[in-house]
């Protein structure tokens, strides 16, 4: 579309040079993943100097008005930038236009809107692709011959959900010598991950691999592999790096982990918007990657940058 | 305190009747509404931003929904039933709206009538699953509340319903006259359900059915009829929500409403309704939705983490409830 | 119209002798769960007669009455109303059928005020077209209920109270004052005046007396037996769910009474 | 139909009045327990899966902590009251358990006990709320409901609590002679709340209170403290399960037990139990309980999407209640 | 002891001259919001005595019984038993006290069985360790329930029956037999007799006379004026929230009574 060129240094609300207040807001609070992201933001809020960090998000990734009303009343409040995650890209959109138009910029991480602005930036990883070989790295691992996986996804009719269950299944067309046996979300919810890996183990008793979509489903569905005493048996593919996915990683229960770069999406995040406000870089978007970490290549250095960042040794380049 | 002799009942002039109706409903509104005016002046206080026009705007079209939905959940409430299925068939309402505009090309009045129509529907489930098969309305809408989600999700196949044209926004994002058009309908429906209420018939039924389902039903009113009626009445106004809050996101989302059951029982009862039926004004679920809108709105400029969002949403519910029901112990009117 | 099993009793019917009852029980049973509450019981109210209905505590009164008002459906048996059988599926029915009650348990919405409970289910709706919408008339209620609380005698506060706020025997003379205000053709009293005063009870008798007198038939249920003999013409009397004994109020005492009601002696006639 | 005679009461046998007592119990279990065995016949037939140790074995495990809780929630709906903070409550007493023993190093025993104790304040909160400042129990728990979950994220920081040594799984994991240990807690639990609310004044003075508060209060029971002491009895419940929730996952999760609380309220009516207050039996929840651990189960096993499953899990709610009012009109009981 | 508000009335303790009232009450206000039932209120009975309470509908017989039950807390006034001002803040309180009552409203828990119901509160529990823990002695409740209401002449279906299923007569049978069973010092009664039977009637009076004469003190509301004449020792006429009058049974008549009541005339000797 045409670029409407919206954020000189006429409109803004800030003095380039002065404290700048900028609202960072996931798709929702309650999880290891949003708190390196947030960890990101505030590092690189803590490197520019005199940068506040609104941390504030809906509790639910499903809950895509919430999110919309957050947007609207920060740009009620006039932050200075906002950096946020889409819960929903379409139903988002509006909300990013009306930030905009209150000229007030926008950052997207994680996941962007659509449409997206062309000044607005994304700083994310392609869910769909990495879900795609996610995919690879199971039939990888279960080699030749056939053999039957199940998916645990967490919140159908989340945006972030549907991808990765259709980058999976898209990736898993390639392998017609796996075949699906089973879909169940788990909610976000341990308990149910492991409730319904259960259910699917017994109901597949030569169940070979799972694919289980975010740290919940990952933790349920490796306890409940566990406790039927196929640890190792079945093959895990994994999303998200919780401490007790690397514990079930370095075990073996885990296979293997799809690990995105929260912490460079919330630094990227804020250190481009706080450029942006001070010295007006124009955003860009950037991809921030995703590693895929198995017992082999979990101890070296680029990993463990980004399994345990630290604004000290940031996992960014 | 002027002690009112207990004259005969004649003697009583209709204008201090009236007085006297229009005094005590007052004051059942009175805690609900002393805190909201508190708590707006201590936003105006604290915040700059809180009252400006576009803060005030943004906080009406956040509201619309939920002033509408508690709006049903009051009438539900006063017949002394619940309606725990408000989120899903606003979700099924808003998909389906979504969906005929999208791939039927429905212009957008058609397809509100098309969500009003599915909430109507839904509320004509639950109706005859409370009057016909007995069941109690808070399971009856249990499983509505399932069956719905369930069955949005198997028409959407679990994604949100996209490519919208822009006017789908209308209803959700329009204005008149720099006023929100959710607004305008949300008063509307406000005025509308209020007057239905206090001034007809049908809600005379509504709270005597509530007061006392037995006593009505030997008073001759046909509660099965009417009470469907209300369920029925309470989905086209859920599904009126539901369509507008798929438009203020122009998109069908599957996931919309979940849990909203509860902030809008909340609303109704922070009004002063009785969950045992037989009390509830909309006047209070309006002030009671926008205390709750208010505590958000202003957690936000105030830079209050949600979870100590949620912890301060819990402890208002407790008060404005608590404020009420010591003014109504005061009263004794149940003693 | 089938053969009712009670078919013995239309032998009585001599007293009214030219016209069929108005209201008829013929052979009611009624179960709850285990218990047995009704075993066939017969009732008869001719026109313009004061019959009361008596018998000992949960001999089966209450029940035959809300049987009678469309409350509860009977098990077994019919009700004949002119003669003529009917089915009282809901109160609705029974009172399409001009027979208005007063229930034991006063069934009052607590929560709707004095005048809305007097008009509950008759509302009256204000003229033209928004009445058509179901708009109240609610001064034209107020007024209408104030007059009649005050035919009854009966102080309470205001007609806007809550029937919640009044005392045992303001609700009941609510109750008595609503039933008495609708009927048009049986009007059945459960123990009406078992919480009012002297006065209020002088009242409902002499409401009652009026009533039969323009017509209209009335059932009594009390246990109080000087007031049935002052009112009622006809006594019937219940034992154990079923008609134990039928008798004319001035040919009777006190302790027939009694005796009939507690099966002590036989002056029962028409028991089988 | 033997009629039995109104005889005076003292004639009656206490043998006919026991058994009398038992059948009418027995019947209103009667439902849902023929739902269960129809279900799990039906369940048998149709996957071969159904009916191995290792599936009935995880369909126990899976269940206990659902069940523990629903029991609590019985003794709550039987006082008339409802706990909407159940599962918050549970999340904050499971995460507790696991943050003393990853911080603090308690052991697995000291560990419970703090979870329980956590259980218990949270009863306490609502117990007060409700007697002293006589909010309303769905209010009340509502707010906890809210603060509670606001609670469990301030203390995690929204992170689950990982780390736990392997013996923080035996409460959910371990097993007795073949037989979960969770499951032996489980029928633990429900026996002895069967046996508070049959046999004890405890459990008397629970129904009377749910039959008649106000006929409670005149008799001399001092509601205020027993209604306390009822949702204190109900937290220490939660707590465990919560701990149990915890011990079966191996870490302290802020999410689990959201909407926990319409599982819990669905199984004790299923089992007969009514939101109005006075009735309610653990044996009827715990069946119901089952039933719905049942119906998820089975599909699982027969691969039945999410969707459907929410349909179905809809429409057995409806089912098992109508039958069971069905049931209960025909007893007329409350005519 | 404050002087009471209503001290003019101390002088007319005299036909109780030896010993203070057993149960007094003093210038009692009670409002509800703006209706005020009571307005200075006084009410004394004395050991042994049978005191009824008399008033039209409405005049607060039921507020004051309320009172003195401490179902309410009074706005104004005290209360005294044994001629020492208590406070009953809750009828735990009352009951402490020796003072039973029968409420107009019954206050019986529907769900619960008749044994239940009667021994509510006052549970029997098993001996030894297991009652300690509160294990309810059920078949000891269930024999003494159906005792006391054979005594009473009941018919109920059984004792394991809930409440919900009885008819109104046999409720308020159930609720005064519990009185009965537990009073000590004191049995108010708010018209008890209201919708017994005629046998029923005369053994509540009998239980009445009987606790009389072991010493206990009656009060008894009701509207039934021979009822009253026949076994109360004093009268107590309650109207618009202040008492009217007092009288001597033995000394008037069921006009007086009426006239006292209703404010027809001056018979009314203690009015300020
Ligand atoms: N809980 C209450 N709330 C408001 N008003 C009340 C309440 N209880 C009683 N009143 C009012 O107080 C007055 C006295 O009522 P009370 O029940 O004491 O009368 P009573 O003498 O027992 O009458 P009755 O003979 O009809 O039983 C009545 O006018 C009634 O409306
Ligand atoms: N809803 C019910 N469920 C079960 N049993 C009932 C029900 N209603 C009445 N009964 C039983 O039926 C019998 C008759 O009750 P009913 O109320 O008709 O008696 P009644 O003659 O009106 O007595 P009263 O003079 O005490 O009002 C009683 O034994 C009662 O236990
Ligand atoms: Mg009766
Ligand atoms: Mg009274």
């Amino acid at each position: 579309g045409g670029v409407e060129v919206r954020d000189g240094g006429d409109g803004g609300s800030t003095d380039a040079s002065g404290p700048l207040k900028l609202a960072v807001v996931p798709k929702a609070v309650g999880a290891d993943y949003w708190n390196t992201v947030k960890a990101g933001a505030e590092c690189a809020a803590q490197r520019a100097g005199d940068v506040t960090v609104q941390w504030d998000g809906v509790t639910t990734e499903t809950d895509v008005e919430g999110q919309v009303n957050l947007i609207q009343n920060f740009v009620t409040r006039k932050v200075d930038g906002i950096v946020y995650a889409a819960t929903d890209s379409r139903a988002l959109a509006p909300a990013t236009e009306q930030a905009l138009g209150a000229d007030i910029p926008v950052a997207m991480i994680d996941s962007g809107t659509s449409p997206q602005p062309s000044t607005v930036p994304l700083f994310a990883t392609d869910n769909r692709a990495a879900a795609g070989e996610a995919a690879k790295l199971l039939a990888t691992e279960l080699g030749p011959g056939n053999h039957e996986v199940a998916l645990v996804e967490f919140q159908p009719g989340s945006q972030t959900n549907t991808e990765r269950v259709e980058g999976f299944k898209s990736g898993l067309a390639a392998y017609p010598n796996l075949k699906l046996v089973g879909q169940q979300p788990s909610r976000s919810d341990v308990n149910e991950a492991r409730r319904v890996t259960e259910n699917i183990l017994t109901a597949n008793p030569n169940l070979a691999g799972v694919f289980a979509a975010n740290e919940q489903s990952v933790l349920g569905a490796a306890q409940a592999i566990q406790a039927a005493n196929k640890s190792g048996k079945v093959v895990i593919i994994g999303w998200d790096a919780a401490p007790d996915e690397i514990a079930g990683l370095r075990s073996g229960q885990i296979s293997a982990l799809v690990v995105q770069n929260p912490f460079k999406m919330g630094y990227f995040g804020v250190d481009k918007m706080v450029k942006h406000l001070r010295d007006k870089t124009p955003l860009a978007s950037a991809d921030t990657g995703v590693t895929f970490v198995t017992k082999a290549n979990i101890d070296s250095a680029e990993i463990k940058a980004v399994l345990e960042p630290s604004c000290a040794n940031p996992p960014v380049q | 305190m002027s002690a009112v002799e207990a004259t005969p009942a004649a003697r009583d002039g209709v204008f201090t009747d009236r007085l006297r109706e229009w005094v005590s409903h007052a004051v059942a509104e009175f805690t609900a509404a002393t805190a909201l005016v508190v708590l707006f002046i201590a936003l105006s206080i604290a915040s700059p931003y809180f009252l400006t026009a576009d803060n005030l705007f943004n906080i009406g079209a956040q509201t619309a929904v939920i002033a509408i939905i508690a709006a049903a959940q009051t009438m539900v409430i006063i017949t002394g039933g619940i309606d725990l299925s408000v989120g899903s068939v606003a979700a099924l309402a808003g998909v389906t709206g979504a969906i005929v505009v999208r791939d039927l090309g429905f212009p957008l009045l058609a397809a509100t009538a098309v969500a009003i129509g599915v909430g109507a529907l839904a509320g004509l489930v639950n109706g005859l699953l409370v009057t016909v098969a007995r069941i109690p309305p808070f399971i009856a809408t249990l499983g509505t509340m399932s069956a719905g989600r369930g069955l949005v999700f198997i028409i959407t196949g679990a994604v949100g319903v996209y490519g919208l044209p822009r006017s789908f926004q209308l209803l959700g994002n329009g204005e008149i006259v720099g006023i929100p058009f959710a607004v305008v309908i949300t008063a509307v429906v406000a005025v509308g359900v209020a007057f239905l209420l206090s001034q007809t018939r049908f809600g005379q039924y509504t709270y005597a059915m509530g007061s006392n389902l037995e006593a009505a039903r030997r008073s001759g009113i046909r509660v099965g009829r009417h009470l469907t009626g209300v369920y029925v009445l309470a989905g086209v106004l859920v599904g009126l929500g539901g369509m507008i809050a798929a438009s203020r996101v122009n998109s069908g989302q599957p996931n919309y409403g979940i849990s909203l059951e509860l902030d809008v029982i909340a609303a109704a009862v922070i009004g002063g309704a009785s969950l045992f039926g037989g009390q509830g004004r909309i006047v209070g679920t309006i002030i009671g939705a926008f205390l709750i809108a208010l505590v958000r709105n202003g957690a936000v400029l105030l830079d209050i983490s949600i979870h100590y969002q949620q912890v301060i949403v819990g402890v208002i519910i407790w008060a404005a409830v608590y404020f009420d029901q010591y003014r109504r112990r005061r009263l004794e009117s149940r003693g | 119209m089938a053969t009712s099993p009670s078919a013995v009793s239309d032998g009585d019917q001599r007293h009214v002798p030219d016209e069929p009852p108005v209201l008829e029980a013929r052979g009611i049973v009624k179960r709850f769960g285990h218990v047995e509450a009704l075993r066939g019981a017969d009732f008869t109210v001719g026109r313009g007669e004061v019959v009361a209905l008596i018998g000992d505590n949960g001999a089966g009164k209450s029940t035959l009455i809300k049987t009678l008002s469309g409350v509860h459906t009977p098990d077994e048996g019919e009700i004949r109303v002119g003669g003529v059988a009917v089915r009282f599926a809901t109160p609705v029915d029974a009172r399409r059928a001009g027979v208005e009650t007063v229930y034991q348990d006063l069934a009052v919405a607590d929560d709707l005020s004095v005048a809305a409970n007097l008009y509950l289910g008759r509302e009256i709706l204000r003229s033209g077209p928004l009445g058509r919408l179901g708009l109240l008339d609610k001064r034209a209620m107020r007024q209408g209920a104030a007059e009649a609380l005050d035919q009854l005698g009966v102080r309470i506060p205001r007609v806007t109270t809550p029937i919640a706020m009044l005392s045992g025997g303001q609700r009941q003379c609510v109750a008595v004052a609503r039933a008495i205000i609708w009927a048009t053709n049986v009007v059945i009293l459960d123990e009406p005046t078992a919480a009012l005063g002297v006065v209020q009870t002088a009242r409902v008798l002499d409401v009652v007396r009026r009533a039969r007198d323009a017509g209209m038939s009335v059932v009594l249920v009390s246990h109080n037996m000087p007031q049935i003999l002052e009112i009622a013409d006809r006594v019937e009397v219940l034992r154990l769910g079923r008609r134990a004994a039928r008798l004319r109020a001035d040919e009777v005492t006190t302790d027939d009474l009694v005796a009939a009601m507690t099966g002590s002696t036989s002056v029962e006639r028409d028991e089988r």
